[in-house]
């Protein structure tokens, strides 16, 4: 560090601990010296184990945070909330024939959701929580999917929902059938995993196993390249604009 | 420090440059090295060929293999336990015991039990959480060949190359060939790959790569890919032990391994585990901080897995070699480090210097591009500095939007977007500053192509196993190493547990590595495995006193 | 047997409950039973709409163990045609939940059998919103 | 004409034919249904106490998501979710301090005044639409069937809620009448199915549906028509054994038949009791397998 940091004042868990400003809530707390066993994972914002319960001077709510995303301020009280416990029925996902109340009769509980919101506000990749599983509610399995897709199970929701819903095992269950039983299957793939069966490529393979490194370094200097974006059907990049990616994040950007 | 939409003036000035740059750079990419051009900027520029930085193992069945000072610290440190702990009393007996939570244990024992084994008398244990790993945070994508102007041959070619021809060609042949096999039972399972309305997956470059055939899921394929297979798992019954790790393997008098000694981390009750097979998949070694490297590996990569294989006398390959993820985040400094997909360069970003030019092509090896931006910070001195001192490249994001159509980082990148986003970053209009950042164990526990390593009972897959990757890993193909030598290990594993009782357990293996430690001349208080990293801050250790309480 | 009769005098804490979730007032009642009469469901009750009020203003015991609770459904049958203008649904609904706040849910949702499973959403929105806290 | 549309969660699982009829319908009578775009269940049942703010939430949501959506008015299928935003919005306009409250507990996201319209199907059919134009637009008049209209509750109570007289009700008589139906009336129309019962007291329900289609058919129906999801749900599959069930139908596939929509647009397979025998049998549809 170049400059000289501000120290601030966090109470965790009821204790207050001098720490520099520009950490996050993670680095704070391992500052202040706690060896993290549970309450922290992947470090990055990809795993959920790190959810955290927060208050701060001047408002009265309850605010949540991944404590490895979220700078620690000054005054913020916290704890750390690293499991969060869920019971769920076991289910044979090929067993499933995807209908209108397949999550419902998963879930019957999501038809207490009173539409309170307090999972949306709460989750920290952003989501539309709530709007979720008023899909799943009405059996709206592709918007659940989307919907849920960036969520890491922090678990954040189903502790503060009034009516008790498990949320991210809502949406876990829902991408599953989405993926499985409402995308379509991908055309070519079951024709190469046949032709793989067949031993199509064995024997050019073994060939390959067995060739001096000079021979194999000339075949590869030798490869073709796939045009980038050839803008034609199978053009790779061109579809990555999807019309019907729900995520927005206008908020985050301008809030 | 006064911020302007993230960034402080002294960085705003170089951004303008990139800016200015931006319209005569689209369409006009940086040529691609030649092999030779390669080979003299990796010995010049890359942290594994810092010769000072490593050393040769001085015992042990792979002795003389020259690894990191880190990594050579664990292998030189003494066991946690002695071999005198009471194993009478077994606390539990199974068929199957895996070692590590993350994606190739839980493909290992999913295709265990697919293979016939009862659930029952197969048991997860893991260090975190089920599912805190590596496999999580792997965002850009799973390499198969599975389109018809592609193929295993193919996909053969490009990693044997990106491996610089060091792979084992056994294991490589088992990666392509079940690689499309793969992605038909992640569809089974319900993975939501990304796809076209008629089912066809999107697939892109990656570094390296002479097809396209990275499949993704957003940026968050590991993530979707992991916890459907945790959820699968849990559906199966399979039980998983957390905050758990193991810490020695057993073997049985024969020195075959029969079980490991587990520890509740958070009782510190020790737990002796009999098992018919026995496989590790404990991931890589990112928490080590090689040259004290940023990483971008979850908090429990620490090696485990490595030491305990080598303890009971199973061979290493290719530890010489880590690789560096050329696109770490380097600023700001709460991100340093994280990893930035590799698949916002095959989108089309380019990494440009501090006046806005190009200096290398975007999709080189990651080795290559990594020794590359090292070299422009390092030598050419065209980096950009950050207000804490560290330096990088751009990465010049804006552009994906521009070639792509507005939208396409939020929807193809929403992890990277999120991220940036909570740091006052808007990389949809302003480039992200990047450095090398220390990524992926390359080599690892030798192997079979049925992941059985050189001791009987032993078996390994995923990270922790070498020999497929060579010295250098190309992007998209760890998912598919994960999977494809899980359900390799988890099938051979459950074989073999079906004609194999182990017998009398021992730790016999503890105090013959304490002898080679002694007859080497290592003296040291060291103790491995490390199981988590410590980054408690100076001023609280410093008055920290080590009583019971 | 002794019973107490406040009849509709004196403190009673049920009584004033009732009457301040419900906004209605029970002594306005003068037990003509068209509710009963005009109750679908009543067949069902184990106290009728109109003698649950009785035992209300008198104080009587057990009018929150009732059955009655859970038999009304809301149709407002006797609401509309009360000749007080007493809303009866009201005066349920607040025992019901009274009752729901004392002791917890009248449904077990994990326990629902799987024919309730498939029914749809309209029916367990609805009955775990009168069932559940 | 157009108007915001909001489906409800029945609408969109176990009623999705009562949807299809409806749109296919108002697309013959010139009337657009714009779904609102994002919508939340409006919780299904009303809230009867003074203290229950959280149940009023998912209304008021509902109304809140409307205004953001640029829309004063809208239309619902389905009588449970009438009657519970009907109530909301009456709340609302009666008790802003209510809704305040509800704001600010919910981090501000719920204002709303409660002067918006909401509007059930039948009153747009009725109100806005017209018997007259209704006839007009018969092309294969339900000459010959008798039906027996089912109101239930949520439609009627309380009066001043309700879309017609809660005693003597007659939109769906004069609808049917307009059809070219002969109606049957009887005591029990008005009166409840046993509604959510079906979750767990499911006897209940049963007996209630015994009563209704006996007095049907003692009146000689040949059919049920009705408007609730619920009220269809129940009648639909609680009939009891002993003798064949009466079919149950949507006023709105009633329509679809008569207007000579496609038999397939109307969901007429999409019923646990088959309606197909009656409708052959009063040349309605073409039978299976018969001439083109």
């Amino acid at each position: 560090m170049t400059e000289r940091v501000p120290l601030i004042t966090m109470q965790l868990m009821g204790k207050p601990y001098s720490v520099p400003s520009g950490l996050t809530i993670m680095a704070a707390i391992e500052f202040a010296g706690y060896k993290l066993v549970r309450g922290a994972g992947c470090r990055g914002g990809f795993c959920g184990a790190c959810p955290t319960l927060y208050r701060r001077e001047g408002s009265h709510r309850m605010f949540t945070a991944l404590a490895c995303q979220t700078l620690v301020e000054d005054g913020m009280s916290l704890v750390q909330m690293p499991f969060v416990p869920l019971a769920t029925k076991p289910y044979e996902l090929a067993a499933i024939t995807p209908r209108a109340n397949t999550i419902l009769s998963h879930f019957p509980e999501i038809a207490g959701c009173v539409a309170c919101n307090t999972c949306t506000r709460a989750c920290p990749q952003g989501l539309q929580v709530m709007d979720y599983i008023q899909a799943a509610l009405r059996g709206d399995i592709k918007r659940v999917s989307l919907l849920s897709f960036d969520c890491i199970s922090c678990g954040i929701c189903s502790s503060r929902c009034p009516a008790d819903i498990k949320h991210y095992a809502v949406g876990q269950l829902a991408r599953r059938i989405y993926g499985r039983f409402i995308t379509p299957a991908e055309p070519h793939l079951a024709e190469r995993v046949s032709e793989l069966e067949a031993g199509q490529f064995t024997s050019e393979l073994t060939e390959m196993m067995h060739m001096s490194q000079a021979e194999l370094r000339a075949r590869y200097e030798q490869r073709s390249f796939e045009v980038v974006d050839d803008g034609g059907e199978h053009s790779a990049t061109k579809r990555y604009n999807s019309p019907v990616d729900p995520v927005d994040f206008q908020d985050e950007i301008e809030g | 420090m006064e911020l302007i939409d993230g960034y402080p003036e002294s960085m705003r000035e170089s951004i303008a440059l990139v800016e200015r740059t931006r319209p005569a750079r689209l369409g006009v990419t940086f040529p691609a090295m030649s092999l030779e051009e390669r080979k003299t900027l990796l010995t010049r520029f890359h942290p594994d060929y810092k010769a000072n930085q490593k050393r040769a193992l001085l015992f042990g069945p792979s002795k003389g293999m020259v690894v990191s000072h880190e990594l050579a610290d664990l292998f030189e440190a003494r066991p946690l336990i002695r071999s005198s702990l009471d194993l009478t009393k077994i606390d539990t007996e199974v068929d199957l015991l895996v070692i590590g939570g993350g994606g190739a244990g839980t493909v290992a024992a999913i295709w265990a039990v697919k293979e016939g084994l009862d659930p029952n008398r197969v048991l997860v244990a893991t260090k975190l959480r089920h599912g805190d790993s590596n496999s999580t945070m792997a965002q850009g994508g799973i390499q198969a060949a599975d389109r018809p102007h592609d193929s295993p041959i193919h996909h053969y070619l490009d990693v044997m190359g990106g491996g610089h021809f060091t792979n084992r060609p056994e294991l490589v042949r088992a990666l392509v060939n079940d690689a499309p096999q793969i992605i038909q039972w992640h569809e089974s399972l319900g993975v939501m790959y990304d796809k076209d309305a008629q089912g066809h997956f999107v697939e892109n470059p990656g570094g390296g790569t002479s097809r396209n055939r990275m499949h993704s899921a957003r940026d968050y394929t590991g993530l979707e890919i992991m916890r459907v297979l945790r959820d699968e798992a849990r559906n199966l019954g399979i039980p998983v032990v957390e905050f758990s790790p193991a810490i020695e393997l057993l073997c049985d008098e024969r020195g075959h391994v029969a079980g490991a000694v587990l520890v509740n981390m958070e009782t510190k009750r020790y737990h002796i585990i009999r098992a018919k097979a026995t496989i590790i998949t404990t991931g890589g070694l990112g928490r080590l901080h090689m040259q004290q490297f940023p990483t971008t590996n979850h908090y429990g990569a620490t090696a485990d897995g490595l030491v305990l294989a080598y303890r009971v006398g199973a061979d290493l390959v290719d530890l010489e070699a880590i690789q560096y993820h050329p696109t770490g985040a380097a600023f700001p400094a709460q991100m340093a480090g994280l990893l930035i997909t590799e698949k916002v360069r095959g989108l089309g970003a380019q990494p440009v210097n501090i006046h806005g030019d190009q200096f290398v092509f975007p999709l080189e090896p990651r080795d290559v591009e990594a020794s590359a931006f090292i070299r422009e910070c390092e030598e050419v001195g065209l980096g950009i500095e950050t207000p804490y001192g560290m330096n990088g490249v751009w990465l010049d994001s804006p552009m994906v939007d521009i070639l792509h159509g507005p939208g396409t980082i939020r929807s193809a990148l929403p992890a990277m977007f999120r991220m940036y986003t909570r740091f006052g970053i808007d990389m949809t209009r302003d480039p992200i500053l990047v450095f090398p950042t220390l990524h992926y164990q390359n080599g690892g526990i030798a192997t079979d192509e049925h992941g059985a390593t050189s001791v009987p009972g032993l078996y390994a897959a995923g990270e922790v196993m070498g020999g497929v990757h060579g010295k250098n890993r190309l992007m998209g193909n760890s998912l598919l190493d994960f999977n494809v030598f899980g359900r390799r290990a988890g099938i051979a594993a459950a074989e073999y547990a079906r004609d194999h009782k182990p017998g009398r357990l021992t730790l016999a293996h503890v105090d013959a590595y304490e002898h080679m430690l002694r007859e080497s001349g290592v003296e040291t208080t060291r103790t491995a495995p490390r199981i988590l990293p410590d980054y408690r801050g100076k001023e609280a250790l410093e008055r920290y006193l080590d009583i019971p309480l | 047997m002794t019973i107490t009769m406040r009849a509709g005098s004196g403190p009673d804490e049920l009584l004033h409950k009732v009457e301040v979730l419900s906004e209605q007032h029970l002594a306005n009642c003068y037990q003509c039973g068209t509710c009963a009469a005009t109750c679908p469901l009543a067949a069902q009750m184990d106290l009728l709409p109109d003698m649950l009020i009785r035992h209300l203003l008198f104080g009587l015991p057990g009018v929150l163990e009732r059955r009655t609770l859970w038999v009304c459904v809301g149709c407002e049958s006797c609401t509309d045609r009360c000749p007080r203008g007493i809303d009866v649904a009201r005066i349920i609904e607040a025992l019901r939940q009274i009752r729901l706040q004392d002791r917890g849910d009248e449904l077990a949702v994990a326990q629902l059998p799987d024919a309730a499973r498939e029914l749809p959403p309209i029916a367990l929105v609805a009955s775990l919103r009168r069932h559940t806290g | 004409m157009q108007i915001a549309y909001y489906p409800g969660c029945t609408i969109k699982a176990s009623a999705r034919q009562h949807e299809g009829a409806a749109l296919a319908v108002l697309r013959a009578l010139g009337v657009e249904l714009r779904e609102m775009e994002e919508w939340n269940c409006c919780g299904v049942v009303h809230s009867l106490t003074s203290d229950n703010l959280i149940r009023h939430m998912a209304p008021v949501r509902v109304f809140a998501r409307l205004r953001e959506q640029g829309n004063n008015e809208v239309a619902t299928l389905c009588d449970m979710c009438f009657n519970t935003l009907a109530r909301a919005n009456q709340l609302a306009h009666e008790h802003p301090e209510q809704i305040e409250a509800m704001s600010v507990t919910s981090g501000g996201e719920l204002n709303y005044d409660g002067n918006s319209g909401v509007l059930h199907l039948l009153q747009i059919l009725r109100d806005r639409v017209g018997w007259a134009k209704i006839r007009a637009r018969v092309r294969r008049p339900l000459r010959g069937l008798t039906v027996y209209p089912y109101y239930g509750c949520k439609l009627l109570r309380p009066s001043e809620i309700g879309i017609d007289d809660p005693e003597t009700p007659a939109v769906l008589r004069d609808l049917m009448q307009a059809l070219g139906a002969t109606v049957v009336e009887g005591s029990l129309q008005t009166q409840c199915c046993g509604a959510y019962h079906v979750v767990d007291r499911e006897e209940l329900v049963a007996g209630r549906v015994a009563a209704t289609t006996a007095q049907a058919r003692e009146r000689g129906s040949e059919a049920i028509v009705l408007s609730c999801p619920l009220c269809h749900f129940n009648f639909d599959t609680l009939q009891p054994q002993a003798s064949a069930p009466l079919p149950v139908f949507y006023y709105t596939q009633l329509m679809g038949l008569a207007f000579g929509l496609e038999p397939g647009e109307l969901g007429l397979d999409a019923h646990h009791t088959d309606l197909l025998p009656l409708l052959e049998q009063h040349n309605l549809i073409r039978p299976k397998g018969g001439p083109a």
